[in-house]
């Protein structure tokens, strides 16, 4: 609880009243509506024992329509976006998601070995989750942007779908690396054949996973379907797809309630993880949040912009992270990393961190 | 009705290695196997990631000869069990026309 | 048979003709729609032994999204209506709802037990299911009266939710009372300890199941977002949840082919329950019915509101109800009580009730 | 290879230069649309081992909103051209769908075991496929016409429910007559007792399998409910099921995934089933493709509705026939049918056939 | 607690024919059955159809005395096995109140 | 590869009563079970109710030491056996550090 505390100090030194008034507005704006509601009627249901289940078919049947809704969208807007500016206005934002997607996963393990005094395996299997991003934080962070009237800029989805892999990749091979030589100890004192490494196949999955194939696929097929096909016969695409839509926001209200019920569950688990991860779980988040804003400011996003990519460099994987970290670090625990990232990051950000990336971005000076 | 003696290999555990699992089995020389999508609840299954995540539990069956079964749960041993939570046993089956489940 | 005959003779006495003509057209108007013509032709598809497999995920899936949209737009329609009237419209119908909750399963167990001869557990199991409700039913009954242009009162779904746990735990309460003595006199006959009662876990699952914790959640949800947010922001999940939209009626015909599947199989049961069963599952709804007509009427339901309530009322739980019965009462066999609600009680509802609760509504003066 | 080259030459001489062109044109309008790019990306994902997986229950509930959807809007367009011509315009078209669902089995089981030289069983097989209809190969098609502004006459879907039973039903009695003393031969000789055959179950489960009792029965729901309710009550389930609609067409892309996902798998078959049955999947289809839409233009049939009817008729059964084919000619290898029909026909239509039927009918004078 | 010794007749193939298995096996004297979806591999998976099509695999199991499982496998053996992707074994099991599941 | 004797408690029946027999077993010793999802059909089947309905049938596995195993089955037997749906069997298994399934 200390290294809470201790860390909170610092942003309270610098919000003045009338901010910190501002972010209040701002979360009760956000936290008062279906999304994060349904998120948090998941989280009473399993304390409470309560029954409801969400068939797992259903919970992967979103999953997929909302990768495929974001990455359809993504590819609609950038076709207007090249159409207008060409490649100008992405190439910088692009550049900044990738750095940050090579730093986040450095920065997290750094903090995690060194400052929490984790093992190898647990600071990299974790790092792997922060360097890494959730497609759902995404979708709540922009029907977020959309209701204050500061949408994002249109190729926000491009950019999840760059910051998706490099930071599992990164994370791994330092884990990888560094307990190569425990690992050989080990075998060589129980005197039995070290264990085969499923590294390059974990890494191959990941980047071959769903979340990419369906949000980069997509993203082409909503790009080359803009260019060429009539307005006409694109419409009922559209509006299947969109972003805005009933079916986005009404099955992202289902994805949530599924979310809350199963963060519900790790809520037990915070206890086994000790406080330093939790403040880990905070803070590292609010610290990435405002590197990304500021970043993402001067690569040229706008206000919403800044907010959502905040958001998504910020959150932590909790779809393709966990199964490559289990195959390629077995002797890390995944009850550390799966609660951090589901039970502590995700919600934080769900319902705190999305209006504070806001008013971060607006101090800023995005618009 | 002429039936073989052969053993059942059964593996329940994480399913993020069964298909591993079953795949090294093939290579160790069963002729096939059966994948079920199980529920569990072990000792270490506070090491099971959520449904959620994509993990579950899965159990894989092989029909072997008793020399296969000891390659299989040799190998399953040595690279799963100290860090999977994972569970093996081997059992006795009258099996029909079960010569064509030994390889050569 | 008899027994059907003679219960059905005062009902005639008591309709002129110009009633039975104008029940027999609110009949086919009812009839001749996609709703229940999809639970007949599931009825048509399993007695000809057809082939179609709804998978059950789907199923749970519709139930789910059928709850949710229930909820919603009770807590949005709640929303207006407490702005508006306080809670003075609302406290009496609630008020009704509770004591019929809390009647229904008395008379349906009384009938049982006395008039039908049925064992103590039969009777009490099958109580239960009488006592609480039907939120199918609720759907096509609402969708019924927005059709012949009188919709329902507002907070009809906040007394869905009200009426669905009260008339478990009393018949449950009853046949675990009334059948402790048999269970003790049988164990000390066995001579084996008797068995472990399930009771207080079983009316804890009822009342944190998914049909309450789902509604109930989602009427503060609906009441909330409707309060706080703005309308543009509002719209996507009134068009996701609405009961008049697309997605409701359209998902409803899914789930009552379902349910027809189902229903169709159970027919073949109706030999083994025996005529007076059938009888029961087409009288008490129909005495059910009349008196909560009567009373919502009393306590100031519109012309919508009275058909509606009477529906809920008259229906038969077949979600909650069983494995509730089945844990508590495992004595009572659930083909009785299944049957009875399934395959006697909602069809008849659905393709008969719904319009002659219309007209026993209209009969009472509601408007 | 050398089959399918001389197969396509006298293809080549039958167009223009300007034909070719127009053809190229039409492939591109429909190549470069969402629905056949997800097929394009499904196929892509499985031969990369790319990790997309749509729960087996999604695919399903599609499959089943899709013929619904075709059912419905088939009965509701009925009504429509009832009222309007009675069964004047209708019985022509009828009568040559049920001429060439009892000539594709023929010519194809004959092409197969005299041309191909393939065992009677796979012969028939194969036929069985051939010979009745795939109901997603509709859908494209009919969305392909939508697009192009010559939406199809409005009784296609009626022609889709007559042509998916009587071609198995025959290739299977053809394939049942001409084994049964192979196989009399061969319990014989073995010693053992004639194997049952299952071929009056197997043509029972065909006539009431899920694709005919839905479509038939949604077709019955939307005459019946277009004839009887009043166009506002009817807007929500027309809007719902509606085959232009954001639902149908959306769906459709998540169901065109999967089967790409399905066909790239079987993609490696291709090199076990040899060229001659790769150049019958090809041929076979363009042939009765064309037969068709000439028999459609003289049946009375539109531009559009000689397209879907060319697609329809030429299209190959990958969900109805392959059960039927298995439980009676077990001694049929289903990779041979499995992959004509899923991995060669169906591809083919989807992406070339569709436009190439279009530009058939337009030559033939089609309007 | 008395046991009966019966035998458990486990058999797993292309769910296409798994019902009429189970069901044969109904006539041939078991009193009741358990069917499991699960998926498989084996040295004629090549024949076995691609989920989308509607086809996977499926294991019957039997709690049956030791004439009926005869029965059962010798059923299975000459009506299936050439044609069908399957496998079927035996093993022996003790049953709780084991009478009820011989037929007379 | 040193293995185990242990027994394998398999216990199918009702859904609705199952994850309850999981914990009764693991609260008589059992120091885990797999649950898997079937269909089944036996002479009380008609007491079974439909899918529709939120009940199927289910399979509990225990692997455990033979006194627990008595244990398991004399308390299904009793407590389940009259008013359920449900068949329970033993049978003898081989187990992989089969050590750590034994509660002291
Ligand atoms: N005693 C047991 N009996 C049956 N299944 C078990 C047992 N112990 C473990 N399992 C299964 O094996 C999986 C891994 O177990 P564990 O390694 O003990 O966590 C569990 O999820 C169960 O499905
Ligand atoms: N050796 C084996 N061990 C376990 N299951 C097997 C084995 N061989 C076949 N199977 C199962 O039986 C099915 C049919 O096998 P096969 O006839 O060999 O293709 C496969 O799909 C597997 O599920
Ligand atoms: N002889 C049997 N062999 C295999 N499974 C059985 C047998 N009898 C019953 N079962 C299973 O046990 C469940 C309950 O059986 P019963 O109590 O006989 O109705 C059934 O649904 C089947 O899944
Ligand atoms: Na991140
Ligand atoms: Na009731
Ligand atoms: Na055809």
């Amino acid at each position: 609880m200390t290294t809470l505390l201790l860390a909170a100090i610092p942003l309270w030194g610098i919000l003045s009243t009338e901010q910190f008034t501002r972010i209040l507005e701002s979360l009760e704006r956000n936290l008062l509506t279906p999304i994060p509601l349904c998120f948090v009627l998941g989280i009473v249901c399993t304390r409470i024992h309560g029954g409801i289940k969400i068939p797992k078919e259903l919970y992967y049947s979103i999953a997929i329509f909302l990768l495929m809704s974001i990455g359809f969208m993504g590819g609609h807007e950038l076709a207007h976006e090249y159409e207008a500016h060409g490649v100008s206005t992405i190439w910088k934002p692009a550049l900044a998601t990738l750095f940050l997607g090579c730093l986040t996963p450095i920065t997290s393990y750094v903090v995690l070995r060194y400052v929490g005094g984790l093992s190898i395996a647990d600071s990299a299997g974790i790092a792997a989750h922060y360097g890494s991003t959730s497609a759902v934080t995404y979708a709540v962070a922009n029907s977020f942007v959309e209701q204050t009237q500061h949408p994002a800029n249109s190729f926000l989805p491009t950019l999840v779908t760059i910051l998706e892999c490099p930071g599992i990749a990164i994370a791994l091979l330092i884990g990888a690396a560094l307990s190569a030589r425990e690992r050989a100890a080990k075998a060589a004192q129980t005197g039995r054949p070290a264990k085969e490494s499923k590294l390059g196949e974990a890494l191959y999955e990941v980047i071959t996973g769903q979340s990419i194939m369906l949000m980069a696929g997509l993203l082409a097929i909503g790009f080359i379907s803009t260019m060429f096909m009539d307005p006409k016969g694109f419409q009922p695409f559209y509006d299947f797809f969109q972003s805005k839509g009933m079916l986005f926001r009404g099955v992202l209200c289902i994805f949530l309630l599924e979310m809350g019920l199963v963060a519900g569950e790790k809520l037990g688990d915070l206890l086994k993880v000790g406080p330093f991860l939790v403040a880990f779980g905070v803070l590292m988040p609010l610290a990435h949040g405002f590197l990304a804003a500021y970043l993402g400011h001067l690569a040229g996003l706008n206000l919403g912009g800044c907010t959502v990519f905040a958001a998504i460099v910020s959150s932590a994987s909790y779809i393709a992270a966990p199964p490559a970290v289990r195959l390629t670090l077995p002797e890390a625990n995944p009850t550390l990393s799966i609660t951090a990232a589901l039970a502590i990051t995700f919600p934080f950000n769900i319902a705190f961190g999305i209006p504070i990336y806001y008013e971060m971005a607006k101090w800023i000076g995005a618009q | 009705m002429q039936l073989y003696p052969l053993k059942l290999v059964t593996v329940v555990g994480e399913s993020v290695i069964m298909e591993d699992i079953a795949e090294e089995g093939a290579k160790l020389g069963a002729t096939g196997y059966t994948i079920t999508e199980v529920n569990g609840h072990g000792s270490r299954s506070a090491r099971n990631v959520a449904s959620t995540t994509g993990a579950r539990t899965a159990k894989v069956e092989f029909v072997v000869p008793g020399d296969v079964a000891v390659k299989i749960l040799t190998h399953i041993s040595h690279q799963y069990f100290d860090d999977y939570a994972v569970i093996a046993w081997l059992s006795d089956v009258q099996v029909v026309r079960g010569q064509q489940y030994v390889r050569d």
